[in-house]
């Protein structure tokens, strides 16, 4: 059977050349970069290569830019960093119903700690309203957070507009661009942003290894105490060969914007076009134009997601669906939720997470098994059988 | 994740559909997910002689209806009703844990179909 | 020149074994252990054999592992996650002042946000006091920190000792095991521990890959939020090669312990017979016999640590420094210093840390090298020439 | 981490030793890492003809000792004066940042020696 990857909002494959850089970092040149002698000179001198690749990519300076092990961590040190180091003064924080759960997540955590929060309500294309944005903001805001590209529905955020908010009110901005990355050109000068998350392996470097954009002057306190690594803002030894793979990746995505997105979203385009051809009672969620180029996120009236995933695992691919309890990766879906789409559409919200390794077979295979894996479960479903009768 | 059996009554559901002149109809809902399940019997003698059921959920929710349907069908309602939602489970050499709670309902939907046909009575 | 790598304790190769099995995680089985389709499945099973090899190591149950990406996240999670646990009360934390930074670090910042806290001294073999300790205990004490052994000196704690003594006030107990993993045994019944931290790049495992253990009933605050993973105790998608790599490592550890480390304790021993034979004026430290055996650390007079550091360098071998100003992992030595050694002697201190790889050769070599390096730096040195004058 | 200038002069240190009539003797010590170079002058109608030094301290702290004796010898008592420790650096190849400040006192250990020459005049 023919496998056919369409999870890459989920994770990527590590890239050919990320690995082959990579691989001397194991059993080589072993060293801690931390050493001065021979076995971390040349490590560090590496670590160092990889950091300037990632701060082009953002458009950054090199000591801008902390390694982490993942968007996670990248978002909750941007969080709980930020409020942390503001802890004299009062503090309120500002994100969308929208972001991931480690955005989220930190922020209900930081809210039982005494820290004001507000979550902007997002409209039914997943936008946030940016006259509600500055109307929420107070004396004692600290930081506005909110992501970049969703990874849901890959609705984009006008971040280049918050980020002048931001800047208006000299409130740090934080944005979420684990998405972004590779997919949408990210310049941290033009959205003016202080604080921007990326990870990875959702873009062909490996798993475990993230990191957070920390504009010059903007104090952060580490999540991760211990030695001096990452100029006192994150402990622990670095990993290296995944840093390594780091750089190399970023320097892909660049060159990937020109070279592989157009394609990737013409293939996009004709999925969704072909799915609301054939299959009746659709859903496109997320924005139709503002949108991440390789992420589909559809819904299917009358049935549920998981079961439509598990028969297109069957016949071979890889999706994702906003209702499998038991997919962490994706959740029960706040997002759908977030933008008013009735319950049983959200529940039925599948996504499609193309790649680079995406071609237009396989999306014709697709639109090949849908209809009738979607006929099927509708004909099991009493909520189709009773529109049907009236 | 799902055992080969699930994979299988999910695959290829038994039983699915209605029975337009059924004796009894009985559905169930889960508070936590959203699954639902109708079951529609034909009773005969105290015997479930025909089954046939819709569900609108997970995998796990289809395979669970489509086994508790094979189970009780040429049953009598006594055995039927003896059916619980772990039996059924069993059935299908268990359920992954986050699902026994939100899609494990097709007892209970049985239950409620038979009950629907007791009331009649 | 050949190539001599003394330095163990700071990092070290990835094992052949190790770096195989996590290969088919990067491109082939790239998914999302969190995915329910094909391409997260198989992966999910790899993490859960991983997890199984590293309880194993430890004699512990499998979903008392929580995967971290490094040995100072796994203490930062410790210390910062269980007094975020106990936030409703009082909280007085005890450690000792030779723990690692990540552990001294997180519990200072952890004194600014108003938790008490107790360090207590060493003597001069780097031992603690166990009487000290229970006088230390008071009833909002909520957690012991004692490493399990030295990354300086190797001196091991009595570690059973302090488990029961916190298993006797009903305290927790947090070990920071990451130097003694693959060169003591290590058990978390018999030590009664509660919280221990590992770090993979110790013991051959990848950078970028560590671990806690949490006793079943241990209430912990994630430091990382975000999605399920983990069991809620540690956001963020899973490192699978290097959970991978750290499960092998694991079992290659245990089988070390009978089959490697009494031939690196000989040449360990060796070693250090050969240094105090050949070289006046010479202070080893840390305890004598309760050392972690692949490590000594050694002062000689009248000389500055990272000079002699640099002569072994330029002759090949790698070893570690505790005065050298830049060399991160190992730092200005607060543990040296803690034990009441001369501000000089400690100055001069310097550690080899031996490996699987380590060969009589190499320490036959610098057996030899050592005694001209060490009589030329204190030919330069106003306080020996000052000495010898009178 | 250091240059080859740096390596060069730890390596193979100019000047190491003692002048046991030294017209002038200095030294230095760094408050913040305990480096400490003691400096003996041979000087002659203004001129340093012989200079000597002994160092406890790091690779740059031997390096810049070693650097600054090259630097001065047969140069005025005047041109000593002027030299700093950032001219030591330079000619270096310069040092490592957190070594600018702890190891880096070679030219401050000379001008002692200079002061006590003249101290004595
Ligand atoms: C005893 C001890 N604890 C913690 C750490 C931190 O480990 P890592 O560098 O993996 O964060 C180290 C290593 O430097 C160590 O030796
Ligand atoms: C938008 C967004 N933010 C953060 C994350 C978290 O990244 P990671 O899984 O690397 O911690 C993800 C991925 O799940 C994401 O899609």
């Amino acid at each position: 059977m023919k496998r056919i990857y369409l999870d890459n909002n989920a994770t990527t494959a590590v890239r050919t050349e990320v690995l082959e850089a990579m691989l001397p970092f194991y059993r080589e040149q072993f060293g801690n970069p931390s050493s001065i002698h021979w076995a971390g000179r040349s490590v560090s001198e590496a670590v160092e290569e990889a950091r300037e690749r990632v701060a082009r990519l953002l458009n950054a300076r090199p000591e801008e830019i902390v390694f982490t092990s993942c968007g996670s961590e990248s978002n909750s040190l941007a969080l709980r960093g930020s409020v942390d180091f503001f802890e004299a003064r009062d503090r309120h924080v500002i994100t969308t119903a929208v972001e991931h759960p480690a955005v989220l997540n930190s922020v209900r955590f930081l809210e039982k700690q005494g820290v004001a929060v507000t979550v902007l309500p997002v409209d039914g294309d997943g936008l946030v309203d940016l006259e509600q944005l500055e109307v929420a903001i107070r004396p004692d805001t600290i930081l506005i957070s909110a992501m970049w590209g969703n990874n849901e529905t890959g609705t984009l955020f006008p971040v280049a507009e918050i980020g002048a908010i931001a800047r208006r009110h000299k409130i740090r901005f934080h944005t979420d661009a684990v998405q972004a990355i590779g997919r949408v050109p990210v310049d941290v000068q033009a959205a003016e942003v202080d604080l921007l998350s990326l990870s990875g392996h959702k873009f062909g470097a490996p798993k475990g290894v993230g990191a957070l954009y920390v504009r010059k002057g903007t104090g952060l306190t580490p999540l991760i105490h211990g030695g001096h690594q990452e100029r006192g803002r994150r402990a622990g030894t670095l990993n290296v060969p995944g840093i390594v793979g780091l750089g190399v990746a970023s320097e892909l995505a660049t060159a990937d914007l020109d070279r592989q997105v157009p394609r990737i979203r013409a293939l996009r385009d004709r999925l969704e076009a072909g799915i609301l051809s054939r299959i009746s009672e659709v859903r496109v969620n997320g924005h139709r134009q503002q949108r991440l180029p390789n992420t589909l996120n559809v819904s299917f009236a009358y049935i549920e997601g998981e079961a439509i995933l598990l028969f297109l695992d069957m016949q071979g691919v890889a999706a994702s669906s906003g209702s499998a309890c038991m997919s962490d990766s994706f959740g029960n879906s706040h997002v759908i939720d977030a933008m008013g789409v009735d319950p049983m559409m959200a529940n039925s919200s599948i996504r499609f997470g193309l790649g680079p390794d995406t071609d237009e077979e396989d999306i014709d295979f697709v639109l090949e098994i849908l209809p009738p894996i979607i006929k099927k479960l509708r004909d099991m479903s009493p909520f189709y059988s009773e529109k049907a009768a009236g | 994740m799902y055992s080969d059996k699930v994979i299988d009554h999910f695959t290829n559901p038994r039983n699915v559909g209605v029975i337009a002149d059924a004796d009894g109809v009985g559905e169930k809902v889960s508070a936590s997910c959203g699954d639902r399940m109708k079951i529609f019997l034909k009773v005969s003698d105290g015997v479930i002689e025909d089954i046939k059921f819709q569900t609108y959920g997970c995998g796990a929710a289809i395979a669970s209806s489509s086994m508790m349907s094979e189970l009780v069908v040429g049953k009598t309602l006594e055995q039927a009703l003896a059916l619980t939602n772990d039996d059924v489970a069993a059935a299908l050499d268990g359920l992954p844990a986050p699902k026994m709670h939100c899609s494990n309902l097709a007892a209970d939907a049985l239950h409620e179909a038979i009950k629907n046909y007791q009331d009649k009575g």
